[in-house]
């Protein structure tokens, strides 16, 4: 036992530890692969959303989420935010940020929406407003608009300009669709990143 | 004249005790191989408590809970004042650490929260505290024929320190000094499985005021300590061997761990024992 | 301009810092990691805080955890039983905002600082120790320094 | 300042065996916020003098709804809140989780990622068994001890962090394997830090061991009999001093097999049995860490698996025993409901049982700390009385103790 304490505290090593107890005045280093605090780039965002679907901290009554989607594009509240950079695993376009551990993340899920857009083929008159307004180009039209669902990110603003009512609806997903969407998205990008 | 030498006395032991105090922390720390406080540090917390809002619990003795606390300084500020300041009579010392037991106790009780009445029984009960005192203190008489410090230390000067002729004496005061000071394996009355012991209601300039009582404490028992058995007369180097106490205190504090009031207890009364047989045998 | 007797109170009073620590109901996490602070790399008491469990000695509440409904009333009953000067950390994401479990189906009573004043919050799930211990040793000093001066005006405002 | 005086009157404590009552001098309540607890609970210890005649144990103060929330969650984000249930061995949650997810769905996880969680699994358990050995010596005031294990554990959650990027709550799982991979360097550097533990393990292994103090104030205290193991299902190291090495649930996990996994035990049962077993588990991890990456399978680090759904009971190994998952899964792996039923519940459990005839209050409360109690994850249901609106009992997490705990 006594052996033991000295050679804690009194040996070469231990004397050395005793006097120079080390003093951490100036703060370590982060570790190479810390998970920070997101980092969104606003210039690359295209404001899908993704991120914000993904954060499994949502909103409660009187609590906003996480990552919230606003009018300047995705906030990231950091009083709720846990750390666990899944935002930036989904984000399609790479533009989160978590400290280092972004370099490692190689697969980018592209999350299922939980929304799609369709259009009412009855009812549009193919005149083209929302091709020109949708900021990621996702409508084609000929003679009525199309949607490709991939390239939508569910900003509504062709609802806005669409001039004949409830030609483009946006029609929620339920759960076990969206869980399916999940799962073949995550295969999907595990593909991609192994080959 | 001699209230000045009383206050500036006083004061003394007050701030080497709380630096005392501060050191023993620091070198718990660095043995535990951290930076570890500023030697200060208990100067510090005693100012800073005697500037925090204090109140009394609702379950509290009301006037004898305000007491408590002056009475603890009043009597180490005596006992300093008649030991160390004077190198007056023993004997009025040994009544002045009896009355601190009782007024322990009354502090714990007078809280009236559980833990600070299971504290106050334990510190009550360790009964070598004041065994250990007595007998070592009787034993200086025995042997050198004074009951005041003066007296002694003369002694001590003609035929070498008392702890060559009373080892054991010295390690029953010795223990008592080591029962006292902060983190001792020996007192659990401060334990943490009843928060703070019979300090844990004292809240704001209360604790400051308790604060000082053990700085004045540890002060006057490490001066007669080093006086009575060590015969040291010269002041300068009453800090130093009071430093070195200090020292050789917290290391024993650091590598043992808290015993209950049973093992306590046994081991006080093992301690007096061994001074008995020691005093039988001559 | 503060008095010498004011600034004196300050320095003591952000030199030697006795701190409680309380889990109103969190993961552990933000626990463990003060507990961390306690280790060679950041020790806390270098800089004059102390951790002691007993609210009476007090002068910094540490909270940590979303606020359980449990502790709700015991929470606000140790507030009070600190004694002033005092002041409230909340240490994590809990604390901050009742984080992960404030959702729906949770069932926590939202953020520390809806249940008692809360002075300084550190976010992070959890918070490592060297955020830690810079919020803690870089805020509260400075919330006890201005104590004086803050009192001085929150009582002028009232008069 | 509570205005009611605790303890005399109205508390009466009655033998179970002779029916008479037993007289007390105080109810010394412990929490749920106390020096030694680190997580709020309330212990309401009886006793006359010293002496502890009477134990109740109350917990509820940590419930938050966690498995209502991860209802209608997809794995990816329940895994996080899983790990969150608690923070000290949060890592064999998220284990469990993934795990659970993994078994009902098609294929096989990638054999490296389940090495690397196998390994962090392993630097967790020996951080968690260093934090719960400090807690033990910081209840018996044992302050240096207590820094010095804590020491030795910022050497392992470096390592840790070297890997996963985190220093407790790691995410560090996903199912198919683990999610970022690990390079040669990584493992050189964990290797070289792991060699110091080991050194100080040891070391303290030894100091608990031959210390008179430490040993005055363990030996022959809080014992828990090979019957206390069986009637309160008592798992995990706790279970492991009392001899009863059967109860290590890695016997029945995937890796450790391969890796000639051997519990380990003791036989006293009592506190330094409980702290020294759990040294010789770090040490026993530190061999197996070094086994894995000796043996670590090349290959990919996570695989695409396809979530059929169904329902699922999974079981891990915690640092503090038996973890059970019991999981419904949708179809995609959105998680219908998930019952966990965690060691610490049993295990606290005991104390009311070993607590009465402590010699004195500090034993108890040392004895309390040797359980390695955790409470964080013990409470995630509360089963009220409507009509009264009063809580009648904090879990669902004694059905599930009814329902899955194995005989021993
Ligand atoms: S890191 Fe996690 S909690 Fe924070 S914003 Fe991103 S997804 Fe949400
Ligand atoms: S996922 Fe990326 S692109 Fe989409 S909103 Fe978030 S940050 Fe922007
Ligand atoms: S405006 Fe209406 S009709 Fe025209 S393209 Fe859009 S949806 Fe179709
Ligand atoms: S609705 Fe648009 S596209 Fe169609 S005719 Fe009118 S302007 Fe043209
Ligand atoms: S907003 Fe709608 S209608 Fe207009 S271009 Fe886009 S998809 Fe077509
Ligand atoms: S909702 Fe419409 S505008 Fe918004 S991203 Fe999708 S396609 Fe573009
Ligand atoms: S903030 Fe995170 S780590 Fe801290 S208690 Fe809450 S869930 Fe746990
Ligand atoms: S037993 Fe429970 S509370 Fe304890 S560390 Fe494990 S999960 Fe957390």
């Amino acid at each position: 036992m006594l052996p033991d304490y000295l050679s804690n505290i009194l040996t070469r090593k231990g004397g050395k530890r005793l006097l120079d107890a080390h003093s951490p005045r100036k703060i370590r280093d982060r570790p190479r692969r810390f998970r920070d605090f997101p980092i969104i780039d606003l210039d690359r965002c295209v404001n899908c959303g993704a991120c914000a679907d993904a954060c499994p901290v949502g909103e409660s009554d009187d609590q906003p989420p996480a990552l919230e989607i606003t009018d300047r594009g995705p906030v990231v509240h950091r009083e709720r935010c846990i750390r666990c950079g899944l935002c930036a695993e989904v984000c399609p376009v790479g533009a989160i940020e978590v400290g280092a551990l972004t370099r490692e993340v190689e697969e980018r899920i592209t999350p299922p929406k939980p929304a799609r857009v369709v259009v009412d083929e009855d009812l549009c008159v193919g005149c083209g407003r929302c091709r020109d307004v949708c900021p990621s180009d996702a409508i084609e039209v000929d003679d009525t608009a199309r949607v490709d669902p991939d390239r939508c990110v569910l900003c509504e603003r062709c609802i806005e300009a669409c001039p004949v009512a409830g030609a483009i609806k946006i029609i929620p997903m339920d759960v076990e669709e969206l869980s399916e969407r999940w799962a073949e998205r995550l295969k999907e990008a595990l593909r991609e990143a192994k080959g | 004249m001699v209230v000045a030498d009383t206050l500036l006395g006083v004061t003394e032991a007050f701030l080497v005790g709380s630096v005392y105090l501060g050191l023993h922390r620091k070198v718990i720390a660095r043995i535990q191989r951290r930076p570890g406080p500023p030697i200060i540090q208990e100067f510090l917390h005693t100012l800073k408590f005697l500037m925090k809002e204090a109140y009394a619990p609702i379950t509290s003795a009301g006037f004898l809970y305000w007491l408590v606390p002056v009475f603890n300084v009043i009597i180490w500020s005596s006992a300093v004042t008649i030991s160390a300041v004077f190198r007056g009579n023993l004997l009025p010392f040994f009544a002045l650490y009896a009355a601190y037991k009782v007024l322990s106790h009354g502090a714990g009780v007078s809280a009236g929260s559980t833990y600070t009445k299971i504290g106050g029984v334990r510190h009550a009960i360790m009964p070598a505290g004041e065994l250990a005192l007595a007998c070592s203190l009787i034993s200086a008489y025995f042997i050198t024929g004074h009951a005041d410090v003066a007296g002694i230390l003369a002694w001590e000067r003609a035929h070498g320190p008392l702890i060559e002729h009373a080892p054991f004496s010295a390690l029953a005061f010795f223990t008592l000094v080591w029962v006292d000071s902060p983190y001792s394996p020996l007192d659990p009355s401060k334990g943490y499985d009843i928060v703070e012991g019979y300090l844990t209601e004292y809240p704001g300039f209360l604790r400051s005021l308790m604060y000082t009582a053990e700085a004045l404490k540890f002060y006057c028992e490490l001066w007669v300590f080093q006086a009575v058995f060590l015969g040291i007369s010269d002041p300068a180097v009453h800090l130093l061997a009071m430093g070195a106490l200090t020292i050789l205190l917290a290391v024993l504090c650091a590598v043992t761990p808290i015993l209950t009031p049973y093992q306590a207890v046994g081991i006080h009364v093992l301690v007096a024992s061994l001074m008995f047989l020691d005093a039988l045998i001559r | 301009m503060r008095s010498l007797l004011e600034r004196l109170k300050g320095f003591v009073r952000s030199r030697s810092i006795h701190v409680t620590v309380v889990n109103t109901g969190g993961c552990n996490g933000c626990d463990i990691e003060i507990l961390a602070c306690y280790t060679y790399r950041y020790d806390l008491e270098q800089y004059g805080i102390y951790y002691h469990n007993n609210p009476r000695k007090s002068d910094v509440l540490i909270v940590t955890g979303p606020v359980t409904y449990q502790w709700r009333e015991k929470l606000k009953r140790l507030y009070r039983k600190v004694p002033e000067p005092k002041a409230v950390v909340a240490v994590g994401a809990c604390a901050c905002s009742g984080g992960i479990f404030n959702q729906n189906g949770g069932r926590v009573c939202g953020p520390v600082r809806e249940v008692i004043p809360v002075d300084a919050e550190v976010p992070g799930c959890p918070p490592r120790p060297e955020e830690i211990v810079s919020a803690i040793v870089e805020v509260v000093p400075r919330l006890f320094r201005s104590w004086e001066s803050r009192r001085g005006e929150a009582d002028g405002a009232e008069a | 300042m509570e205005r009611r005086r605790k303890g005399e009157g109205n508390v009466r404590v009655v033998d179970v065996e002779t029916g008479e009552e037993v007289p007390i001098s105080h109810k010394v309540p412990i929490g749920p916020n106390h020096p030694i607890l680190k997580e709020p609970l309330r212990i309401k210890l009886a006793v006359r003098g010293e002496e502890v005649v009477d134990c109740k144990v109350e917990m509820g103060y940590c419930h938050r709804g966690i498995e209502k929330i991860m209802e209608g969650m997809p794995w990816q984000k329940a895994a996080f809140l899983a790990e969150r249930v608690c923070g000290i061995c949060s890592h064999a949650h998220n284990m469990c989780f993934v795990g659970g997810v993994e078994r009902v769905a098609e294929g096989e996880p990638a054999p490296r990622g389940l090495f690397l969680r196998v390994l962090v699994q392993e630097l967790d358990r020996i951080q968690s068994h260093l934090i719960a050995n400090a807690a033990y010596f910081y209840s018996i005031e044992h302050e240096t001890m207590f820094v010095w294990n804590m020491n030795t554990r910022e050497r392992v959650l470096d390592c840790i962090e070297e890997i996963t990027g985190n220093r407790i709550l790691t995410g560090w799982n996903v199912v198919g394997g683990v999610r970022v991979d690990v390079t040669e360097e990584q493992l050189e550097r964990v290797l070289e830090t792991l060699e110091e533990v080991r050194e100080d393990v040891k070391t303290y292994r030894r100091i608990a061991q031959t210390d008179p103090l430490i040993k005055l104030r363990s030996r022959g205290v809080g014992v828990i009999t090979r019957e206390h193991v069986r009637r309160y299902r008592v798992v995990g190291p706790q279970a492991r001093a009392s001899g009863v090495p059967e109860s290590d649930m890695r016997l029945q996990e995937p890796v450790y097999p391969e890796l000639g996994f051997k519990p380990v035990s003791r036989r006293r049962g009592d506190n330094l049995a409980r702290i020294l077993l759990r040294y010789d588990e770090c040490l026993q991890s530190i061999d197996l860490i070094e086994r894995i990456v000796d043996e670590l399978p090349e290959g990919e680090h996570r695989r695409e698996l396809e979530i059929r759904g169904g329902h699922v009971d999974n079981r891990v190994e915690a640092p503090r025993g038996e973890l059970v998952y019991d999981m419904e899964i949708s179809p995609g792996g959105v998680v219908r409901r998930v019952t966990i039923r965690t060691p610490s519940v049993p295990n606290i459990r005991v104390l009311e049982a070993i607590a009465p005839g402590c010699p004195s209050i500090a034993d108890a409360v040392a004895t309390y700390a040797s359980l390695d109690p955790c409470v964080a994850c013990n409470e995630r249901f509360v089963v009220v009385d409507e009509r009264r609106g009063k809580v009648l009992y904090e879990g669902r997490a004694r059905e599930v103790i009814r329902a899955c705990s194995r005989t021993t």
